[in-house]
Order: C-alpha cells, then structure tokens, then sequence
C-alpha cells in the first residue's frame, strides 16, 4: 500500500504548483512513482481499458488507481482505491473517461469524458471489459454475466425501461467493488441477504410492485437462522436459489430442483412419493408447498395440518395420514431418547455404556434418515426407519433395565446364599462328626 | 470325595468294580500320592476301596487350622483362579482394540460373568493378601531353616509370581484406570539399571501398548502359572518329606484321620467361596472407562502391595536409590 | 459316601428309613451345588449363539438401483449370510446361503440362475428347491420389500 | 527394587543362621517386625501421598 500512503506528499507537493514541478523537487515524487510503479508493474503489463499507454513513472501520474480526480473527488478516490479495480489497475477514466492527469475542470472533464453513466447504460459499461473473454482470462473469471443479467427479471424489467431495478452497481458498489470472497465485500456470503434486502426489503418499494417484503420473510427461515446464528456459510442465501446474474424466480416445476440442490435424500424420496406423481404441468405440490418460499421452516406438526389442508381439506383420511406419520416418528423418536436418559441412568450405577450410546447414535440416523423419506408421503417408507429407530431404542431400554434389574437382585441373592452355604457347612460338619464317631474306635 | 467311600460291606458289585477289573485304579490313585496330596504309601496290588479306606484312616496331624492352613489356602485359592481364569479366556480377546471391549461382554453382557470376572478379581487379591501372610508367618516362626529352606524358597518364588500375576492380570481389563496402573508400575520397573532394559526388551518396549499386552497376557495366563503350580508341588512334596511345621511350643500335636482332614478343607473351601461371593456382589471391582493413552484419570493408584515403594519414590529421586 | 453309616451307628434306635431319607436329603443338597455351578458356567458358556439371534429382523441389502438385473449378492449378515439377487425390473429375491447339507455357503451361478454348493455340488433354484445333489431341505427364502429405492430382507 | 528386594528374603536363611537360641530368635523376629513396621508406615504414607 505504497501507493496509498506516498499518496497525500505528492498531491500537497504537486497541488500548490499546479502541475509545474520545479527539476529541484524531482527526486521525491519519482522515487515515490517509482516505488509505486514497481509494485504495481505485473497489473499495469495488462493493457488498460480507456487508459491505452499507461505510464506510472511519469511525473504526471500521481496516483495509479484515480490519477488526479481524488484532488476533487476525494470519498470516491478514497471508496476506490480499497476496491479491487484499484488493485488490478482499473483507472477512473477506464469508466467515467475523460483525462485524469489534469487538474483542470475543463481539460479533465473534456474530450470522451462520460460523467456518471446512466442506470440504464451501467451493465453495457460493466460488460465492455467483463464480457471480454480476453480481459477476463488472466483473472479466470466468467464472461456470462451481462448475458445472465439480461435473462434475469432485473434485466427484462431494464430492457423494458424500467430503471429502479438493480443495475450491477446495485449489487457490486460503484466505486468500492470488493471480490465475493472479501468479508467487506457487499456480494460475501453473509452480506448477500442484505444486499437484496436493501431493495427487496423496502416496504414501500415492494408495496409499489405488489411483491412481498422477502428479506424479513428470510430472516425469518431456518436458512437465515443457519447462516447468521450458527455461522454456516453453506447456508443458502439469496443467490443458493434464484441465481447470482439471471436472478429470477424459479419456474413452478422447478423448485424441487432447486431445493435438491442440497436436500438430494428428500427430492429422492420427494419423486418417488405421491405428491411427485400427483404434478400435472405447474400445478401441483411442491417444497414451498409446505416449506414457505423464503420463511423456510422444517415442517411442524401444527403446520402440518394446516399445509395439507390447504389441498386436501376435504379429505379426512389423507389429513390422518400425515398426522400417523408424524406420530409415528415421534413416538420413534421417544423411545430413543428414552433410552438415552436410561443411559445417563446407567452411567451412575456405574454401568458402562459406551456401546448403548453408539446404538443410540445409530438410532437417531435413522431418525434423521425418517425425516426426508416422509417426503415420500408413505406410510410405510418412513415405517422402514422409524421401526428401526424404535426398536434399537427398545432394545437399549430392555437390556439396561435387565441390568438395573440385575444389580439390584444381586444382595437379595446374597443373603438366600448365605442362608444355603450355612445349611451345606453344617451337613459337612455332620458328614464329619459321623466319620470321626466311626473312625475313633478303630485308630490305634 | 469318594476318595472317603469305603468298600460295599454287602460285596454287592458296582461300576467300581466293574472299571477296577479292567483298570488299576490304586495306580491311577497313587498318583496323587506323587504329587504330595496324599501322605501315605500306596499299596497299588490292592483293590482301590481298600486304599482309599486306608488312606481315610490314615491318622494325620490337624493341619486345616490355625496358622498351617496358609499354605492350604494358596493351593484352594489358586485352583479357584485357575478355574475363573479359564471361564474368562473363553471369551477375552488380547488385542488393545478387543481387550476392552471383550471385557465389558464378559463383565456386562454375559449372564454370570460379572460374577467370575469379580471372584477371579477378588480371589487374585486374596491370593495376594494370603501368600504375604504366610511368608510373614514362616519368617516369625523362624520355618526359614534347614531342612525347611526349600519351603521358604517356595513361599518368596509364590509371593513374588502372585505379585506378577497380580501386575500382569490388572492390565488385561484395558480400562482406564488398569492401564495407567500398569503404566505408572512399569516406569518404576523401567527405572532400575540392569533389570529394566532386561524387563523392557523381555515386555516389548517401554511404551504399554499391544506389543506389551499380548506378552501380559501370554504371561498371566502361561508361563506364571505353571511356575506358581510347580511351587505348590514343590510345597507339597517337601511338605512329605520333611513333615508339617511343629505344633506351637507347649500344645499337644493333635490328630486327625485322613477323612476328617479332607471335609475340614472342604468346609473351609466353602466357607472361603462364601467370603469371596460377598466380596464379589457387595464390593465389586470397578471397570469403567475404556484405556485411552492420551488421556489420565485422576485418582491412579498402586496397588496396595506397591504403596511403599511407590511412597518412597515420591519422596526419593529414583537415581538416590540406584 | 454316608450309605454304609446308616449301619454303622444302630445304637441310636431310629428307624432305618428315616436316617435313609435325611442321607438322601444332604447327598441332594450337597448335589445342588454341582447343580448350581454347572447352571452358572453352562449360562455362561452357551451365551455366545444366543446372543446371535437376536442380531436383526430387518436387513438393509442396498439400493435397487445397484443391483443389475439377473445379478445376485452376498450379504454377509452375522450367521445367516443371504443371496440377493434381482429377477427382472421389479421383482427381487433373498434367499438363504446357508447349505442345508453341511452348511457350507453357497455360490450364484449367474448365467444358469441356480445356486451351487461348492462342497458336494448340490444345486438350488431361486426358489430355493433343491435341484439335484445331497441336500435334504429347500434353502430358507425371506420376504423382500423396496421402499424408496432401497431393498430391505426381512430374516 | 523388588527383584533385590525378593533376591534378599530368599537368602533369608543363609543370612540369619542364628544359633537356634531363644534370644537369637527374638533378635530375628525384632528386626522382621522393624522392617514390617518400616514397610507398612511407607504405604499407610504412600495411601495417603495420592488424595492429597
């Protein structure tokens, strides 16, 4: 960060002469560009957008990244220099044009100087280097963005004239551009939630278009909740399922596709099931069906009810199935941790226990193997885990209450034990007596 | 015990006469009479109930009682071992990823092996208790001389096999605090200058791993109890040959038949089973955690017969000693 | 070893059956302690095939999926190994792999669909009938059931 | 420790011959007691030595 600091001496240096540096005053600011350029030489090697003949030890070039705009522009210079335009080379006249060597109004804003780009014109703006196969190779970046853009509902809506959708400045930042994989960075993991939320968790804004208030909807979900309380950064955000560029909504028919992405066993069972089969075209059940879009929550018992009323309310028997279901699993789900507290029960005695727990672990995988094969809406195929489940946990339950039992039959034995070891000492000692009456006689 | 059973007075004919015609049972008999057990000649040309009738009149100092019953006591406690040793080998598996897991089938899964495991447990501690108290006694009552040496010889060769079996036995179990018993006893053993690297190349390393627990086991279940059954013959045949301890200084040697002398032991036998069951239910030994080697519990201790080297130890740097 | 005392000691007057039945009373209850320890030891020593039985009702073989049609698998499953073996699109078998002959494990002959016994080449068709050699009984079959893709035996 | 320890009581009887009176004997036995007492101090001691 050379450049940034040596920065501030040269402009002070070089702003009160107005350009015209005095030969005695040389050597500081050429050994400062000096020092920058070097730093800078494996960025400035590439050919630069708007900035054909870069050349960094001029005296001219005070700063690499914004030249002389920063003297009059100083938060947008400050916003760039952080960003990684800034790092890889991109000048301000690479966007905006004009000449950043003067400090000039008129000569600066002069001849091909395009000012803020229109909303409407950013993602063409954006798209002359990032569409370029060749620019983007050295950085291995995608070139399908703008035509990713272009497919999304942003893009249709741009096509259309409508500029209050988000243009990539929207998303990326205008000046302060970080890479995805940075912290600060607006299109990080963690931020992405808020980056939509700032326009699609704008009440009025989405009051306007009729849309829902979706950010605080997903705030809500068991993604958000994965993501923000519990620090996974494999959680879905925004993006997980509506795409980054071709942001859009999923057709009706796709949504499982979607959500398989990551939750494979319960679209696996989810196709088998009867709900599957059930689709004709869009219509039909599927993950929102009974998930919600973005409140995302593991289905409830309680909410049971109510999602499958919602298509089959008039039909009692199908409604008790999903109730038997849900029974079924947790009384599965009752014996198994049942036998877990008769664990702890056992640690006491002290019984040892390690291999009821292993069991115990095995019977809650079955347990969580149940959850998504109840998305195949069948009796019996969630049955073929739960009986598993339950009946390891019956088996742990019985053998260490037999051993419980055990322990405490153990002293009552005792002392029937001692009662016959007694009666076999004194038939022994009667055995005895009787030989020696006999034998006494006899001895000489 | 039909060794006591005299002969039919109606001369009516049974198996035992039935197998006498076709095999000398005096022979077979005489036998144990080889081996010390029984203190007189056998005639082997007579039939095998006139000799056992004879042996079981044959008078005999009363040596079940007292402190003569030591040395009965180290014979009917190691049969007991012996027999629960070989109940537990059937299913023990001395492999450090097996050992504990064979251990707890045994001690909690299998009916009744809780009960072997502790009986050979407690038994092993009585043994130990027991073979200390009778060199104790042999030394008070001055038993250490000639013609006696070879018993006393005996005795310290048993103290010191009951010890190694003790020592070896506690680390099978491969729970926690067994291992680290074992660990914390072999770098006391490692620490002499000419016994420990004999010992260590002899066990297979310093370090307390499988190489070490096959050898324990090997040992504890072969080579140190055919010694300690060699000492016990050795007992036993000295004991014939040069007679029982005197009788204590101003009583009257009192005697027994044969037969009298063989229900007192088995009375004593069942009465010293009954100690052992009690001890078994109402104190059992404890068998907890699996040994991890990367993890001490607290609460490591010698056992009993180590706590005065072990205290001298902790007071003493090891090279003092040297 | 008291039979001949009965005799030995008349004096005492008491009727003869009576001192029969108290010897007959101690020999059987000295007898259960024999009793007793070979209850003890026989529990304990006959625990390891009992506790074999209780391994598993309900034997997971796979997916359906993985299984090519007309092939069959081994399940190696505690003391009753099984044969799995696909019949067509749907329909799948489990059999016993246990010979009734001498109980040694079977082999799948692929391309003539029958199981062979190694030891005394006695042969068995998927059903399980013996088809020729020594063995005396059909090879147990079990119940299949596929749920969601996935074939579970019921033994 | 122990190997010396047990090498030494097993020459017991080729260390103390003794003369077979009743005074030497008492003098053995004295000397056995004292190392006994010694031996059972050192584990009342060591017993203690580990709930510290």
């Amino acid at each position: 960060m050379t450049a940034t600091r040596s920065a501030p001496a040269i402009e002070h240096a070089g702003g009160g002469r107005r350009g015209a540096l005095a030969p005695g005053l040389l050597p500081l600011p050429a050994l400062a560009s000096l020092a920058a350029g070097l730093l800078l030489l494996p960025a400035l090697a590439l050919a630069q957008p708007g900035n054909p003949n870069p050349d960094a030890s001029a005296p001219t070039a005070v700063s690499p990244g914004s030249g002389r705009c920063g003297v009059c522009h100083p938060t947008e210079r400050v916003q760039f220099e952080k960003s990684q335009h800034a790092e890889e080379g991109v000048r301000c006249t690479s966007c905006h044009g004009g000449n950043d060597r003067s400090l000039e109004v008129a000569s600066a804003h002069g001849a091909g100087f395009r000012g803020r780009p229109a909303r409407k014109d950013v993602p063409a703006l954006c798209a002359s280097c990032h569409s370029s196969e060749a620019r983007m190779r050295p950085y291995n970046l995608p070139v399908d963005q703008h035509a990713l853009y272009q497919t999304s509902g942003h893009g249709r809506l741009l096509a259309r004239g409508d500029t209050r959708v988000a243009v990539c400045s929207d998303c990326h930042g205008a000046h302060d551009i970080l890479p995805p994989k940075d912290p600060a960075s607006r299109t990080f993991t963690l931020n992405i939630p808020r980056t939509c939320g700032a326009c699609h968790g704008d009440s009025t804004l989405m009051k306007q278009r009729g849309k829902p208030d979706v950010f605080r909807l997903y705030m809500g979900s068991v993604h958000a909740r994965e993501l923000y309380d519990r620090g996974n950064l494999r959680a879905p955000t925004c993006v997980s399922c509506h795409g980054v560029h071709g942001a859009a909504p999923p057709a009706l028919g796709d949504v499982d596709k979607v959500c398989g992405q990551c939750h494979t066993a319960e679209r696996r069972y989810f196709m088998a099931g009867g709900h599957y089969r059930a689709r004709s075209g869009d219509d039909g059940p599927e993950c929102a069906s009974c998930h919600e879009a973005h409140t995302v929550q593991a289905a409830q018992p309680e909410r049971l009810a109510g999602s499958c009323a919602q298509c089959h309310a008039k039909d009692a028997k199908t409604l008790a199935l999903g109730r038997r279901i849900w029974t079924d699993y947790h009384s599965a789900a009752d014996e198994v941790e049942k036998a877990a507290a008769l664990t702890a029960r056992a640690d006491a005695v002290p019984l040892q226990t390690d291999d009821y727990r292993a069991r115990i672990e095995e019977a809650r995988t079955y347990l969580r193997e149940a959850l998504p094969a109840a998305h195949a809406v069948q009796e019996d195929v969630v049955a073929g885990f739960t009986t598993r489940a339950r009946s390891m946990g019956h088996e742990v339950q019985s053998e260490i209450y037999g051993k419980l039992g055990h322990l405490r039959q153990r002293k009552f034995v005792l002392i029937l034990f001692w009662f016959y070891l007694l009666l076999t000492l004194l038939v022994l000692k009667r055995y005895r007596d009787q030989g020696a009456r006999k034998g006494s006689p006899d001895r000489p | 015990m039909s060794a006591t059973r005299p002969p039919d007075p109606n001369g009516r004919a049974s198996w035992v006469d039935w197998l006498e015609r076709r095999i000398n049972l005096s022979e077979i008999f005489s036998f144990l009479t080889h081996f010390g057990f029984v203190i007189t000649p056998v005639d082997t040309s007579r039939p095998v109930r006139e000799v056992l009738r004879e042996v079981a009149e044959t008078p005999v100092p009363k040596y079940a009682s007292g402190p003569r019953v030591l040395g009965l006591l180290t014979a009917i406690l190691f049969a007991l071992e012996a027999v629960t040793g070989v109940l537990l080998a059937y299913y023990y598996k001395p492999t450090p990823e097996a050992a504990f897991e064979s251990t707890r089938t045994i001690v909690r899964d299998l009916p009744a092996g809780w009960f072997l495991h502790q009986m050979h447990a407690w038994g092993a501690w009585l043994l130990a208790a027991v073979v200390v108290i009778r060199l104790l006694r042999l030394f008070w009552d001055g038993l250490y001389r000639a013609p006696r040496e070879v018993l006393w010889w005996t005795a310290v060769a048993m103290v010191w096999l009951v010890l190694q079996l003790d020592f070896t036995g506690r680390l099978l179990t491969w729970d926690a605090h067994s291992y680290w018993a074992t660990v914390r006893g072999m770098e006391v053993v490692f620490a002499l200058p000419i016994a420990g690297p004999i010992l260590a190349f002899l066990l297979g390393g310093r370090v307390v791993n499988d190489d070490v627990l096959i050898r324990f086991y090997a040992l504890h279940v072969m080579v140190l109890p055919t010694f300690y059954a060699a000492c016990v013959y050795f007992t036993f045949a000295t004991l014939r040959r040069v007679g029982l301890s005197p009788a204590p200084e101003g009583r009257p040697e009192a005697t027994t038949t044969f037969r009298d002398h063989l229900y007192t032991m088995l009375m004593l036998t069942v009465g010293l089973f009954g100690v052992l069951v009690t001890l078994a239910t109402v104190l059992p030994f404890r068998f907890l955690s699996a040994a991890d080697p990367y993890v001490t519990p607290g609460g490591v201790r010698p056992p009993w017969y180590m706590l005065a080297p072990y205290a001298t130890l902790q007071w003493l740097p090891v090279p003092a000693w040297l | 070893m008291s039979a001949p005392r009965e005799r030995a000691a008349p004096a005492t007057g008491e009727p003869a059956t009576r001192r029969r039945f108290l010897t007959w009373l101690s020999r059987a209850f000295l007898g259960l302690w024999g009793l007793g320890a070979a209850g003890v030891v026989g529990a304990y020593l006959r625990a390891p095939e009992h506790r074999e039985k209780v391994a598993g009702h309900l034997v997971s073989a796979g997916l359906l999926d993985d299984f090519k049609i007309g092939e069959g698998r081994l399940v190696r499953h505690g003391v009753s190994p099984f044969y799995v073996v696909r019949l067509d699109a749907e329909r799948v078998v489990a059999l016993s792999a246990v010979c009734t002959h001498v109980r040694c494990i079977v082999d799948f002959d692929r391309e003539r669909r029958v199981l062979v016994c190694p030891c005394h080449d006695g042969r068995f068709d998927l059903a399980g009938n013996v088809l020729s050699g020594p063995p005396p009984r059909a090879l147990p079959t079990y119940a299949v059931s596929v749920r969601a893709g996935e074939i579970f035996v019921h033994l | 420790m122990l190997l010396a320890l047990a090498f030494a009581v097993l020459l017991l009887p080729q260390l103390l011959r003794g003369d077979g009176s009743p005074g030497s004997r008492r003098r053995i036995r004295l000397a056995g007691v004292a190392v006994l007492a010694v031996w059972v101090a050192l584990s009342v001691a060591g017993a203690l030595l580990e709930r510290r």
